[in-house]
């Protein structure tokens, strides 16, 4: 018991956390993630991410729909690089099947695959730019050097975003002459653009502080969370798939896969996107003077496609890190199983790690860094 | 994972494989599975499993540090939990299978596998993901709540005998499209 | 070239807002102020006379009310366009002729929009935030007003000895707005950018007042319109450069193009060098108490005082215009709203008119600050060419023409030749810093809240101090605002 | 929540509907009742459509597009549109950019019950017009019209962006022809179609339903034998 004379303040001057429920409908949660963020004034204490907003049981899907069907579908699991989605699973079907892919579908996959690389880092430079509170001006550029990507992939497949053009066993469709030397002509300014990009915003002062030395990510905890992709090779990880493990027609191709050598932050995180970009590049450019003539399917594009009796996993390299499939068939004209590995969804589980005890501010530069896609997440 | 894809059908597996002989020289039993696509799988006993990730892991001359995915599947009369392990440093690659028997489930209770979470925090997320498809319950899981579905969802979408929820938002029968 | 093309449709919106702005607020204190008294004045009663003076009293402020929503509309309009141009695209182009009317088909619809209360809120307190955020705008404004129309008649009685302590005083006053509406909202975002904007702008508030302060002490005088009065004669004489500390520079200069002109004649003896001889060295010289020999060193000095006198003010120029901008939440400093954070900040759970008297003072607290800069660094209404360089150029002629031609206008006192140009020369002023504003916008990203603070106790308020202490100094070397 | 109770749903609207003050404008208008309501339309309406704020809401692919329309090349800005509003309070218009989800849709029924009246929807995209490709899923709402009323349906997978700029001028044409008295008086509160349960994902009168089940059946147990049988 207090006398008279000392009186007991701390139940008045007692500080409370604070909870912030951010999402799932927030401008910078890049669609429907949810965070339930525990504050210590601005301080991030803890996060808890809920997800699932976007749950389209993509996985359930593959199983009641035929492989025909499905192909059209998996586009949407990583909207920004269906190209990928659709490799990856093309590739565990055709390991599964053991059918041929032809060389020049191979080349055919390599090129559009780095574009739609390009397109996804460029978007991402945009909402990056627009997280960090840039809202006009800077993000406007990369969204004019995507959408001329976009018209060459409406030209040859047919559709803005959701491309369905790598088949299982090939490619979709062969590209005109016209297309190619539009891609040419692409390659051979892009490089001058993304200087323009590095001109305004690599070494402007403001965008400097808000990202270097924030949600520094050490090279060990990233392996422990399974992070993969530019977000693990700015850590200092050589984990490329398309170098370690390398598929398709890669090893053919001369190019870097640029490698830091300490403990990555967010900034390094930026650097590193925008390096890929210009290699992604230099592939798109080697591919078009290396396309040989030939065959692009080697399977019958039909609606009772079947994958033989088996199981397996494949992955390629999509711009967010590992994307893997892991498919059991038994030989049916549907997957028995179909199990996908997204980037996103590993990635993302390092999020409350990397936001501890970082200011509410910084939620956005982390959470954007990582490049999560949220129907990647979700499924 | 080579291009050249593996002969079909799988032949048996004629002795131990790398890692195969790996566990059992540190004392882990376990029984090898037809290669899926040139990969090793094993299927080892769920009281084991910790053990042998923790020995797969640390050990420098197998390495398998990369946990690349867990999937869950309702097979004919087991379900299994499936390891992807590869590594970050060689191209070491191994696929290890839990299976619970169908028979050995209690009615009204959910398949029982040992949780990695614990110690590999690449574990977490996927076993509460499994959980939430397939319905396999990781016990020593920290905090194994559904993750994708909303919380007090009925059943487990992925088991091949789920019944679908046909209510006022979504009334088309399983199947219609098709 | 496309963009050529819209940059002049861009000016030529501006040309066409101006007019409506000017043509607006001509004719209400044109019918207020004269009209109204002039019509009265044939009565010959108490109550008339009483009458003619509260409308004559009221012109000021009702001139700023009719001022504040048309600027504000147009200042959106211009934010819009010009940061289309910015990102290469055509910017609000279909309501209206060329779109001139997109904004203000905005306020009809705010006005129309339902007004929500959430549950939970503080009524009392909700409804309060947008006035309190509002008002001090309206009569911070005012001692400005006498300062940027050329003293006119009019507006005197709205000038204030203390005029820029009084503006200052007001200016602060938003930020309580800010913090009650946050509070009140009952929302955590809200509540959040409640209190970054306190925080930010108590610390933003200090080197914005030392830069005032700086100039106020070089000009001698806490009175807008004295300080704008001592700028006259040309871009040499604003405190942008020096106040005054360039003048000598500039009677030289006029002297070589004509030795005739009516206002140096007693110049016009004395030769260039003495000139310059008078105006710095002497002064100096008596400053340091130098005997006749050191005239050399009494020249360095004055030179070396005179460089340090306008790069100081030029630092505080830098250094208010970043106070300022974070003062009213813009873009690197715009915390409070955060969209990409908090939602929308403190205005989060606001609707509908209360909104748009958000969105409102926004606008005309950023107009405000520009017109402060304009009068205090830039010379208020004076033209910015020199009285020399304008009599080269045929400016006497130009203005008797135009004076001419608005005689009729004159006489039945619609127009006011000095309160014209001045107005025109402040609105030109005060929208070129505008654009300077939206251009930033278009640039940057957002600070950090602790990077925020560190950056203005730790960078600024040091700097601003440094300048004070500086321009202290220089002045005692250089003779500013001579003879007035 | 659920307390077996018709009510239920009523309440929880109650519960989820804020306090409405109208302004002293509306009020004015109000009581000059239907009579100004001619003169008045076509002011409000001019505005109305000629300013369609959007709030920032996307849920997946059509999302992208949403961007890419108020990007350099469509250009959103021209008809006025451009002002993407985080919060719902300053909203005019909810386009639901992608598939709702079972986990989605009380978030969504909140954000479109939290816009201040006039709102309208626009929804974009297959799955959010009838479930598109994901509409069998376990987890999917097919269609928003199910859970809030819809203005515009814009069909595609994703929609083009210029396909939303042809939304936006059919909603604008549709907004032109209301009746401001109409819009204020008889349809006032556009409340949601239906609300979801947030922990089960289910219509809230499903629940209220069961919930109703079980207590008669508490009180009365051979009627549930009765119904077995």
């Amino acid at each position: 018991m207090a006398t008279d004379t000392e009186v007991d303040l701390t139940p008045r001057l007692k500080t409370d956390e604070m909870l912030i429920n951010m999402g799932p409908q927030h401008p910078a949660t890049h669609g429907v993630l949810r965070l339930i963020l525990t504050l210590d004034g601005e301080i991030v204490r803890h996060t808890e991410p809920i997800l699932g907003h976007l749950h389209r049981a993509q996985e359930w899907q593959g199983q009641n729909r035929t492989w025909f069907q499905y192909q059209a579908l998996i586009d949407r699991v990583d909207y920004l690089s269906g190209m990928f989605t659709s490799w990856a699973m093309a590739r565990a079907a055709e390991v599964v099947d053991g059918c041929e892919v032809p060389e020049r579908a191979e080349y055919l996959r390599v090129m559009v695959s780095e574009m739609n690389r390009i397109t996804s880092h460029l978007l991402w430079l945009g909402t990056y730019l627009i997280d960090l509170g840039a809202m006009f001006g800077f993000p406007f550029y990369p969204f004019r050097e995507r959408e001329k990507l976009l018209e060459l992939f409406e030209e040859i497949a047919g559709q803005r975003m959701m491309f369905n053009y790598i088949r299982i066993g090939g490619v979709m469709r062969n590209p005109k002459d016209a297309w190619l030397s539009k891609l040419k002509r692409f390659t051979e300014e892009f490089p001058d653009r993304v200087d323009e990009y590095e001109a305004i915003v690599t070494q402007n002062p403001i965008f400097l502080k808000r990202t270097k030395g924030v949600g520094i990510l050490r090279k060990e905890l990233g392996m422990d969370y399974g992070i993969t992709g530019p977000s693990i090779r700015a850590s200092g990880v050589n984990l490329d798939l398309r170098r370690t493990k390398p598929y398709s027609v890669y090893p053919k191709l001369k190019f870097d896969v640029p490698l830091n050598d300490r403990d990555g932050d967010t900034f390094d995180r930026y650097i590193f996107r925008i390096r890929e970009m210009r290699e992604s590049n230099e592939i798109i450019k080697q591919c078009l003077d290396m396309l040989p003539q030939g065959e692009i399917s080697g399977k019958k594009q039909i609606a009772g496609l079947r994958v033989k009796a088996g199981e397996g996993f494949a992955a390629v390299e999509s711009p967010r890190g590992t994307l893997g499939c892991y498919i059991i068939s038994n030989g049916s004209d549907r997957a028995y199983r179909i199990k996908w590995r997204n980037p996103s969804f590993c990635n993302l589980s390092i999020l409350p790690e990397l936001l501890k005890n970082h200011p509410i501010a910084d939620v956005m530069a982390i959470f954007g860094s990582i490049d999560v896609i949220l129907p990647d997440v979700d499924r | 994972m080579s291009e050249t894809p593996a002969a079909k059908p799988p032949e048996e597996p004629k002795g131990l494989g790398l890692c195969g002989q790996f566990l059992k020289d540190h004392g882990i039993a376990t029984t090898r599975l037809p290669d899926s696509c040139g990969v090793e799988t094993i299927e080892i006993d769920g009281a084991h499993l910790e053990a042998a990730m923790k020995l797969l892991r640390g050990s420098s001359e197998i390495k398998l540090d990369y946990l690349v995915a867990i999937s869950g599947v309702d097979s004919a009369d087991t379900f299994d939990s499936v390891y992807q392990l590869w590594s970050y440093t060689n191209n070491n690659e191994l696929i290890i299978k839990v299976r619970v028997k169908k028979t050995d489930v209690v009615e009204g209770q959910l398949p029982l596998v040992p949780s990695l979470a614990r110690f590999w925090s690449a574990a977490n997320w996927h076993e509460r993901e499994t959980y939430d498809l397939v319905g396999i319950r990781y016990y020593g899981h920290p905090y194994l709540r559904r993750i994708l579905n909303v919380w007090d969802w009925d059943g487990h979408p992925l088991r091949r005998d789920y019944k679908q929820l046909v209510d006022a938002l979504n009334d088309k029968a399983s199947g219609s499209m098709r | 070239m496309r963009n050529g093309a819209e940059i002049l449709k861009l000016g030529t919106l501006t040309l066409v807002w101006w007019c409506i702005i000017f043509g607006a607020v001509w004719a209400a204190c044109y019918i207020v102020g004269i009209l109204i008294p002039m019509a009265l004045t044939s009565y010959e009663s108490d109550a008339a006379r009483m009458t003619a003076e509260t409308c004559r009293a009221l012109t000021p402020i009702l001139s700023v009310l009719v001022f504040i929503p048309i600027n504000a509309m147009f200042m959106v309009l211009f934010e819009r366009r010009g940061l289309a141009i910015f990102t290469v695209r055509l910017g609000p182009n279909r309501v209206g002729p060329d779109g001139y009317l997109q904004t203000a088909a905005d306020a009809v619809k705010l006005l129309f929009k339902e007004d929500i209360t959430p549950r939970g809120a503080d009524a009392f307190m909700f409804t309060l935030a947008p006035i309190v955020f509002f008002a001090p705008s309206i009569f911070g404004a005012m001692p400005l007003l006498a300062a940027v129309t050329n003293y006119h008649e009019l507006f005197q009685i709205a000038n204030l000895p203390t005029g820029i302590f009084f503006i200052l005083a007001a200016s602060s006053v938003p930020v309580v707005g800010i913090v009650m509406g946050g509070w009140a909202s009952n929302n955590k975002y809200s509540l959040v950018g409640g209190l970054r904007s306190a925080a930010q702008a108590i610390s933003y508030e200090i080197p914005l007042v030392l830069s005032l302060v700086t100039v106020c002490l070089m000009a001698g005088t806490l009175d807008v319109v004295q300080i704008a009065k001592q700028q006259s004669g040309g871009i040499l004489n604003w405190n942008i450069f020096g106040g005054g500390a360039l003048r000598g520079l500039d009677q030289a200069i006029s002297l070589k193009f004509s030795s005739s002109a009516p206002a140096l004649q007693e110049l016009s003896k004395s030769s260039f060098e003495q000139v310059l001889k008078s105006v710095y060295l002497e002064p100096t010289a008596q400053a340091l108490g130098l005997g006749a020999g050191q005239e050399g060193l009494a020249g360095i000095i004055a030179a070396f005082a005179v460089v340090l006198l306008i790069g100081s003010i030029w630092i505080a120029y830098g250094l208010y215009m970043t106070g300022a901008c974070a003062e009213i939440n813009r873009i690197p400093f715009d915390l409070p709203e955060a969209e990409s954070e908090l939602v929308s900040g403190y205005n989060t759970e606001y609707s509908g008119i209360k909104f748009a008297i958000f969105f409102l003072a926004e606008f005309t607290n950023l107009f405000i600050v520009a017109s402060i800069a304009a009068v205090m660094f830039f010379g208020g209404g004076d033209c910015p060419v020199p009285a020399w360089l304008g009599t080269a150029l045929g400016g006497p002629q130009i203005a008797s023409v135009i004076n001419q031609a608005l005689t009729p206008l004159i006489e039945i006192k619609l127009v006011d030749p000095p309160t014209l140009f001045a107005t025109i020369w402040v609105i030109l002023k005060v929208y070129s810093i505008v654009f300077f504003a939206v251009l930033i916008r278009g640039t940057l990203p957002r600070f950090r809240i602790d990077q925020l603070m560190d950056f203005g106790w730790k960078r600024l308020i040091p700097l601003s101090l440094i300048v004070f202490v500086l321009v202290v100094y220089a002045r005692e070397f250089v003779n500013v605002h001579v003879g007035t | 929540m659920i307390e077996g109770n018709a009510q239920g749903v009523n309440e929880l609207a109650d519960e989820l509907k804020d306090t409405v003050t109208l302004t002293s404008l509306e009020k004015m208008i109000e009581a000059m009742g239907e009579l100004l309501s001619p003169i008045v339309s076509p002011i409000a309406n001019a505005a109305r459509s000629n300013s369609v704020w959007p709030l920032t809401f996307g849920t997946s692919c059509c999302a992208i597009e949403m961007m890419s329309v108020g990007m350099s090349k469509f250009d959103i800005s021209r008809f006025g549109s451009e002002v993407f509003r985080a919060t719902p309070r300053q909203a005019d218009m909810i386009i639901t950019a992608g598939t709702i989800t079972r986990k989605m849709a009380p978030a969504l029924i909140t954000l479109y019950e939290q816009m201040p009246e006039p709102k309208y929807v626009i929804a974009m995209g297959a799955c959010t017009v009838t479930g598109g490709m994901f509409n069998d899923s376990y987890s999917v709402v097919q269609g928003v019209d199910r859970i809030i009323p819809v203005d515009i349906y814009l069909p595609g997978c994703p929609p083009r962006p210029e396909g939303i700029l042809d939304a936006l001028l059919k909603l604008q044409q549709k907004i032109r022809t209301e009746s401001y008295a109409e819009r204020k008086n008889k349809k006032y509160r556009q409340n949601a179609v239906r609300y979801v349960d947030y922990d089960t994902g289910r219509p809230l009168e499903d629940l209220i339903d069961e919930a109703r089940y079980e207590t008669a059946l508490a009180l009365d147990p051979l009627k549930g034998l009765q119904e077995k049988a």
